[in-house]
């Protein structure tokens, strides 16, 4: 399963250096160091409570570490408001998902490309001209997303209708529309069964070798994250305790202790 | 300026701020254990002090007419329970909003339909005029009862949360319904009692305030006094409420008598709102809520 | 069960994106239009257009303001009737100080006005939610109410505090009976449905509907919340703001700010809560309900009892109906009558299928 | 419009033509990115003269042969129309056969270059290559997932496609130089017995014969075929490519597999062409709907399909119907017929066939009752597809209509032989089957049993070489008694047996879907098609069933003793996969008897239980046992006057 191309693999898109994160008394993350590499797939684990949704907060930019810094392609990241993360290249699908509940599948994915619109309020209240003529134009490349993740039969229904899987599969298509550069996925596989996984994997892995999209994701299930990632870090209590190829992950005895120890 | 004219108008906005408080507690008791804001709270006041002075008319002895509306006011919970809440249970609160801006509507038109939309005249024997003196400030002596009145709901409110099975069950659920349920307290039950608390308090608002304007539909408007009190004290907060009151209350009597002449005066009708706007965008949460924090 | 749409296939994003990809449908709405514009200026009598229609008309628009607030976007609002206030009183006021100014250009004044303070009482909503902002915008109501009412500038220091909308004029043609009006309010209002029809399916819509259904997904994919929810209530009091002059000029002629007072901005949201969130038909379908609801009760009532009942009675029976009426959709159908309809539609293209 | 066929007298001719005559009306269109993307007959033409160029600089030379394989697609269609405009002969092949069958076509094709959809059938090829030495490239259609590979074999139809500024004046010499007795298409016909044969058919065979069709049907520029049917599939040939030349219609390509029914509403075609189990699925499916709608509904529905089977059938063959009739029709057209036809995409169908196998008189009729101008044809590959045919209003469920234009027919000792403009040029490479099937004065052997009735229709009672004799000395036909159980529509498959046997067994496959429901709605309890098909009271159904035509069948004195005796229910469906049917969902009943003999054994050795085990082949083409204990359950018979023995 794992892709070949290694092309620009160890050029840096991001990089985290000792990153403090804490709420009120409680420490998510202590001195984390984390680089991303561009072209990578990048597997954050760890036990519950390990700080892994903090990490990704942190690399989306919502939260702001206390201390350490966090540099985006080289440059020190300063604070963001969180409606520009996306303008920065960063799309991220939910844990639990965060579809629009009111919309169709096609209009979910549609919304992905609203930055990419010019909006003209008059215009579109006459759906004439421009508006209309975008409409059309990202019409036609959400399609090829729906096409790329095989949901055809389904673009007009309602997403409230769609079975689970379907619906992270339409979440991952929403973050597709926005072209990133990074893609962040919070536990893309959680609660679906094996198809469904396998399915997601096979997405997961073609969004990264078609696209070259950097990806960064969370996972419980072990055997998905060591198939398909390049590399693996691995948190537990905040602390990053391991970092690098599944294998040599696998094989190092912190890793092993903290899942042991977390059970 | 006049030091002891200030007192007055102060002591006074005080006493009628503990008569909004008085209508706001219901609100609080509502919100604080089903996270439900009850805009038919005014409807409520309505109700029941047109039920209970109706009543009275009849020629009933007091007590007894206070026994029969208080036996109306639970049944008027358990009614709302089971053909409001229970039907929409887990629903958006915002719907469950509406639902009560619906209930608010119901009850009007019942409470008018059945009983009718004179004003009627409630006479708690404490006459209106009477006032004591302070130094040079008249305080008029039905505030001082209505105060007072206030004061020991409040009073019994807090014992029956601090001490009775049913107050801690209510704090329980207010505080975590999973951890409430776990504790094996049946949600529903505990919805009638705190609708019914809440009616009562109601009975108790109703009373004061027909005493004070008369038993009429302008009342149930009283309920609108009621929300920027809220936001004031926090939704959450029983002394939260009084303290709610009390601003507003002196707020809007001092804004009136100070600011009103140059405005052109009844500021009060909307200065308690942009007091309470002012609140809501510094501490969304109230003076005396709890935070409330969303997680990403 | 009328609809036949095999062979109704799409060649071109432009067709397929239609706003009536449904050929029936399509008919249908040209026979509504018809029907709007021809059959009832001819068979309506005076009483129906002024009394009836007209008004339906107006409130309809004044829902659809709301329905885009708080059924696109999802922001509620208790002020509507404070919005058309703004809304009639700034036409008004325009055309008393400039008179040459046509009515049209007031009207338009007028809902820019009521868009404006719109924005200014819906930035709350970029820190609070749900009801504490509904609270907030009964801020507006009060304060606007009390400001049509104790500031005499208003109303031109009319010593009644009301005030009398000019005769409209529109290319020297004066619109003066009901049947002109009637002609003036329909195509004001179907332009505007449309107009909101249109927003609603492209990009604005779905930045709204994106917020109301998951602001944090939202703002995850670029959208801007201040801006989108500003725009909403821009739009939104713009919408009513129209209403309210056509309240004002057309409806009512002469006006007080009462007459926008709290009951009617609970009317508005009673409305688009009954006749569907979030959908344009669901504006009309609500006001439509709420206008001809009191008719029926008073004609039954009448019936029962034979003899007519005391309008006060009638009145407390329509809250009560109305309270029930709403708390019934909340329950069974949060979409309400448009969503019903939207059903009946889905089941005739399934006949005989159940599904 | 009828054209001059004796100078445009091949496909090339016929499409530069079109290009001309036909040049901005849409030919071929597919769904794809949501919306049907439609080409013009001169863009089509156009693509496929660049592809005919492209093919030439591989190497493809006239007479050489190209395959293809995959789903219904454009280019695959491209792909057929440009060898044929260089003279190469296409050699279309099933796309979900496993790659073992593909390897023996193209080994014995001596196939050069292979056009195929996708991935999956790349990974088939690639799977095979080093065993065929003379396949010189794959090219592929769709992209997805096949940038990664590196072999040297694979491109991709769009390098050829981007070409820019070609000569394509060559391709109209060449076009000038085919000549109508070259071959047009070569079919591999999944005989239900060896190997496949490769059927030649010549431009002759083929124009000849779908002139005639179009002449029929009177096909026009404004009727819209779904292609949907395999393109290795001889109708597909003959409907969708030859017709939609000559009469320049448009065919349409579904989207994908599972937004087939839903595509197929879309376009609503005018012109349906479906397999006896497509028409039977759709109504068990339709029925099955049914079930959950209302009382009233329910009533409604069935009432008007009362007043169809009553009058819609004579309405539609324009006979005399009572005004009364007329008005409960249209009626009845208003609120079920209509609507009905609208979901199932039929509205606008203008003639509609089925063929390959018999279908049930009720499922026929009630097509027919809707309105649906549905009719028989009988045919082969070997005779490009046509030898009977029902015409408009005279058309006979029991049988597959009078001959084809052309074609004669006659009976020798009950086979059925036919010849006929459209017989076949020959079995490629093949000379001795070629001599079997067509004797010296071109009489081509169907191998089906039939007799002519009196209207001159033919009516097929078996395939000859299965008609066996009942060790009684009377006839044992049995598809005749398979279809007959199959037309209730809870039964998918059956295999009877009796030939030399004293009386007649059989095995039989539910149709889950219909089953299932069943199910549900009488709340019976299962896990999967094993379980299910060995509860005791799908046995009790499946029984009402046999009781009926055993009923049947007592009342014709040549059959009654085939009354059906002993069955049971097979423990998995007869898949293709395994080889237990055709390509085409024919049974192969040779192949079933023996891997199944212990079974049969035991049926007639009357034991109540049989164990078996068999090997399966899953979707991804691996391989699994699955064994059942499988009851076998008696069934009571009538004599001859229909009352119980």
């Amino acid at each position: 399963m794992k892709k070949q191309n290694e092309k620009n693999k160890y050029s840096q898109l991001m990089d985290i250096k000792n990153v403090n994160l804490s709420f009120g008394g409680l420490k998510a993350l202590i001195d984390v160091d984390l680089q991303i590499n561009t072209g990578e797939i990048l597997a954050i684990i760890g036990p519950n409570g390990a700080g892994k949704s903090s990490m990704l907060n942190v690399i989306s930019g919502i939260y702001i570490p206390q201390k350490g810094i966090v540099k985006w392609k080289g440059q020190i990241r300063k604070k963001i408001a969180p409606h520009n993360i996306a303008r920065m290249g960063i799309a991220r699908t939910f844990q639990n998902i965060a579809l629009f509940r009111g919309m169709s599948a096609l209009d979910n994915i549609l919304t992905g490309r609203n930055i990419l619109m010019k909006r003209n309020m008059f215009l579109e209240m006459l759906y004439l001209g421009p508006s209309k003529n975008q409409e059309i134009e990202h019409r036609k490349k959400v399609e090829e997303i729906i096409d790329f993740l095989e949901i055809q039969s389904i673009r007009k229904t309602p997403v409230s209708r769609l079975p689970y899987g379907l619906q992270k599969r339409v979440e991952l298509g929403r973050a597709l529309a926005l072209e990133p550069e990074l893609l962040l996925l919070d536990e893309p596989m959680a609660g679906m069964n094996v198809e469904e996984k396998e399915d997601m994997c096979r997405f997961v892995l073609d969004v990264n070798e078609q696209f070259g999209t950097t990806i960064v994701l969370i996972e419980h299930d072990m055997g998905v994250v060591m198939d398909i990632s390049d590399r693996v870090a691995v948190l537990d209590y905040g602390i990053k305790i391991a970092d690098g190829t599944p294998d040599e992950v696998r094989s190092e005895q912190k890793v092993i202790d903290a899942y042991l120890g977390a059970g | 300026m006049d030091f002891w004219f200030f007192i007055e108008v102060f002591v006074g906005g005080l006493l009628s701020g503990v008569m909004y408080s008085l209508v706001a507690l219901g609100f609080v008791l509502i919100f604080k254990a089903s996270g439900i804001f009850n805009f038919a709270q005014g409807a409520m006041v309505l109700f029941a002090a047109l039920t209970f002075v109706r009543l009275l008319e009849m020629g009933l002895p007091v007590l007894l007419v206070l026994a029969i509306t208080m036996g109306v006011m639970v049944l008027l919970a358990i009614a709302i329970e089971k053909v409001v809440l229970r039907p929409l249970v887990n629903q958006d609160l915002i719907i469950l909003f509406m639902a009560t801006i619906g209930l608010n509507y119901f009850i009007e038109g019942m409470a008018q339909l059945v009983w009718d939309s004179n004003v009627h005249v409630l006479d708690l024997g404490i006459d209106e005029y009477v006032a004591f003196e302070i130094g040079d400030a008249f305080i008029n002596k039905f505030d001082v009862w209505a105060a007072l009145i206030a004061g020991g709901l409040v009073l019994i409110l807090s014992l029956f949360f601090r001490y009775t099975v049913i107050g801690r069950a209510l704090r329980a659920v207010a505080d975590d319904h999973q951890a409430a349920l776990s504790v094996g307290i049946p949600l529903r039950t505990i919805w009638i009692y705190v609708w019914t608390t809440a009616g009562l308090v109601a009975l108790v608002a109703g009373i004061v305030w027909g005493s004070k304007l008369g038993v009429q539909f302008a009342i149930s408007a009283v309920a609108l006094k009621a929300i920027p009190v809220l936001i004031i004290g926090g939704f959450t907060s029983v002394p939260g409420a009084i303290i709610g009151g009390l601003i507003v209350g002196c707020g809007e009597k001092l804004a009136e008598v100070y600011l009103g002449g140059f405005v052109g005066g009844a500021i009060e009708n909307w200065f308690p709102y942009m007091l309470a706007l002012i609140v809501l965008m510094i501490r969304p949460e109230g003076l005396f809520g709890e935070k409330i924090i969303e997680r990403v | 069960m009328i609809y036949r749409e095999a062979g109704q296939f799409k060649t071109t994003y432009k067709s397929d994106q239609a706003i009536l990809p449904i050929f029936q449908d399509r008919i249908a709405m040209v026979l509504m239009l018809l029907f709007a514009f021809i059959i009832i200026p001819i068979f309506a009598n005076d009483y129906w257009l002024g009394s009836i229609l007209i008004p339906f008309l107006a409130l309809s628009l004044a829902a659809l303001g709301l329905n885009v607030l708080t059924g696109y976007a999802g922001q509620i609002s208790l002020g509507s009737a404070a919005f058309m206030a703004v809304g009639a009183f700034a036409a008004f006021n325009l055309q008393v100080r400039v008179p040459e100014v046509p009515f049209l250009i007031a009207f338009l004044w007028g809902g820019s006005c009521s868009a404006a303070v719109g924005i200014i009482f819906g930035l709350p909503s970029l820190r609070i939610k749900g009801f504490y902002l509904a609270v907030a915008t009964l801020a507006a109501q009060f304060f606007i109410e009390w400001l049509f009412t104790h500031f005499d500038w208003f109303t031109n220091y009319s010593t009644s505090g009301v005030i009398t909308a000019p005769p409209m004029q529109l290319f020297g043609f004066a619109i003066d009976n009901p049947l002109n009006k009637y002609f003036l309010v329909l195509s004001i209002v179907a332009l505007c449905a449309f107009g909101v029809r249109n927003l609603a399916r492209s990009e604005i819509g779905r930045a709204f509907m994106a917020v109301r259904d998951m602001d944090i997904a939202a703002e995850a994919i670029g959208i801007n919340l201040m801006k989108t929810k500003l725009l909403a209530f821009g739009i939104s009091s713009f919408l009513c703001g129209l209403a309210g002059a056509l309240w004002a000029y057309v409806v009512l002629g002469t006006v007080e700010p009462q007459a926008f007072d709290i009951a009617r901005s609970f009317e508005i949201l009673f409305m688009i809560v009954i006749g569907g969130l979030g959908s344009v038909s669901g504006a009309f379908l609500g006001a439509g309900f709420m206008i001809l609801l009191p008719i029926l009760l008073n004609n039954i009532g009448s019936v029962i009892t034979g003899a007519a009942i005391s309008t006060e009675t009638i009145a407390h029976i329509e809250y009560m109906v109305f309270g029930a009426f709403i708390i019934f959709f909340l329950i069974v159908e949060p979409n309400g009558l448009a969503r019903l309809w939207q059903l009946g539609k889905e089941k005739l293209r399934l006949w005989p299928f159940p599904y | 419009m009828l054209r001059d066929y004796s100078r445009l007298n091949t496909f090339s001719k016929v499409l530069r033509n079109n290009a001309e005559v036909y040049s901005n009306i849409p030919c071929i269109r597919e769904k794809e990115y949501g919306i049907w993307q439609t080409s013009t007959w001169k863009e089509f033409y156009h693509q496929a003269q660049i592809l005919a160029l492209g093919l030439r600089d591989k190497g493809l030379k006239r007479g050489d042969k190209i395959s293809i394989i995959g789903d219904n697609r454009p280019n695959l269609y491209i792909t057929i129309a440009a060898a044929q405009l260089i003279g190469a002969v296409p050699v279309p092949c099933y796309q979900d056969s496993v790659a073992e069958e593909l390897q023996y076509i193209l080994e014995h094709a001596e196939v050069k270059i292979v056009v195929v959809e996708n991935q999956e059938q790349v990974d088939k090829v690639l799977e095979i290559l080093d065993r065929l030495p003379k396949l010189k490239i794959i090219f592929y259609d769709d992209p997805r997932g096949l940038e990664k590979y590196k072999n040297k074999e694979i491109a991709s139809l769009k390098s050829i496609f981007d070409v820019q500024a070609v000569d394509l004046s060559w391709v109209d010499s060449e076009i000038e130089k085919t000549s109508e007795d070259e071959i047009s298409v070569m079919l591999y016909t999944s005989g239900t017995t060896g190997r496949p044969k490769g059927v030649l058919l010549s431009y002759k065979n083929i124009i000849s014969v779908t002139s005639q069709a179009c002449e029929i049907e009177k096909t026009s520029i404004n009727d819209e075929v779904v292609a949907y049917l395999p393109m290795a599939w001889v109708g597909d040939f003959i409907f969708c490519v030859a017709q939609s030349y000559l009469s320049g219609f448009c065919i349409n390509c579904p989207e994908s597999r599972d937004t087939l029914t839903t595509d197929l509403r879309e376009i609503g075609p005018t012109y349906y062409f479906a397999p006896p189990r497509v028409w039977e699925g759709m109504l068990t499916q339709l029925m099955v709907r049914m079930q959950d709608a209302t009382k009233l509904k329910l009533w409604i529905f069935n009432y008007f399909m009362f007043v169809a089977k009553k009058w819609g059938n004579d309405i539609l063959d324009k006979k005399s119907v009572s005004i009364w009739g007329r008005c409960l029709y249209s009626l009845g057209y208003l609120f079920v017929y209509g609507p009905l036809k609208n979901n199932l995409g039929l509205t606008r169908v203008r003639m509609a066939y089925t063929a390959g196998e018999a279908m049930g008189p009720d499922t026929f009729l009630f097509y027919r009752s809707l309105g649906i101008n549905l009719k028989v044809l009988y045919g082969q590959t070997e005779a490009t597809v046509f030898v009977s045919l029902h015409r408009d209003s005279d058309v006979d469920p029991n049988t597959v209509g009078p001959a084809f234009p052309g074609v004669e027919i006659k009976i020798v000792d009950d086979e059925v032989l036919y010849r006929g403009t459209g017989v076949f040029k020959g079995y490629y490479k093949n000379d001795e089957a070629t001599k079997e099937t067509i004797d010296s004065k071109g009489w081509v052997k169907t191998g089906d049993a039939g007799v002519i009735d009196k209207n001159g229709h033919l009516k097929i009672i078996d395939r000859a070489k299965d008609v066996g004799k009942l060790n009684s000395g009377k006839m044992f036909a049995p598809k005749y008694i398979e279809n007959k159980l199959k037309f209730c529509g809870i039964i998918k498959e059956v295999v009877a047996f009796g030939d030399k046997k004293d009386f007649v067994c059989c095995f039989i496959n539910i149709d889950l879907e219909a089953v299932a429901s069943w199910a549900e709605r009488n709340n019976v309890a299962y896990s999967g098609y094993i379980d299910l098909a060995s509860q005791d009271q799908v046995y009790d159904l499946i029984a009402k069933e046999i009781l009926n035509v055993n009923k049947d069948l007592s009342k014709d004195s040549e059959l009654f003793e085939s009354q059906i005796k002993r069955f049971l229910i097979l423990h998995k469906e007869l898949d293709a996969d395994d080889g237990e049917l055709t390509r085409t969902n024919k049974v192969r009943r040779g192949l079933i008897s023996e891997r199944y003999g212990k079974l049969v054994e035991a049926m007639y050795k009357n034991d109540k239980t049989c164990f078996i085990e068999t090997e399966v082949t899953f979707e991804d083409g691996r391989k699994g046992k699955i064994s059942a204990d499988l009851k076998i359950k008696d069934m009571e018979t009538f004599d001859l006057e229909g009352v119980a023995a």
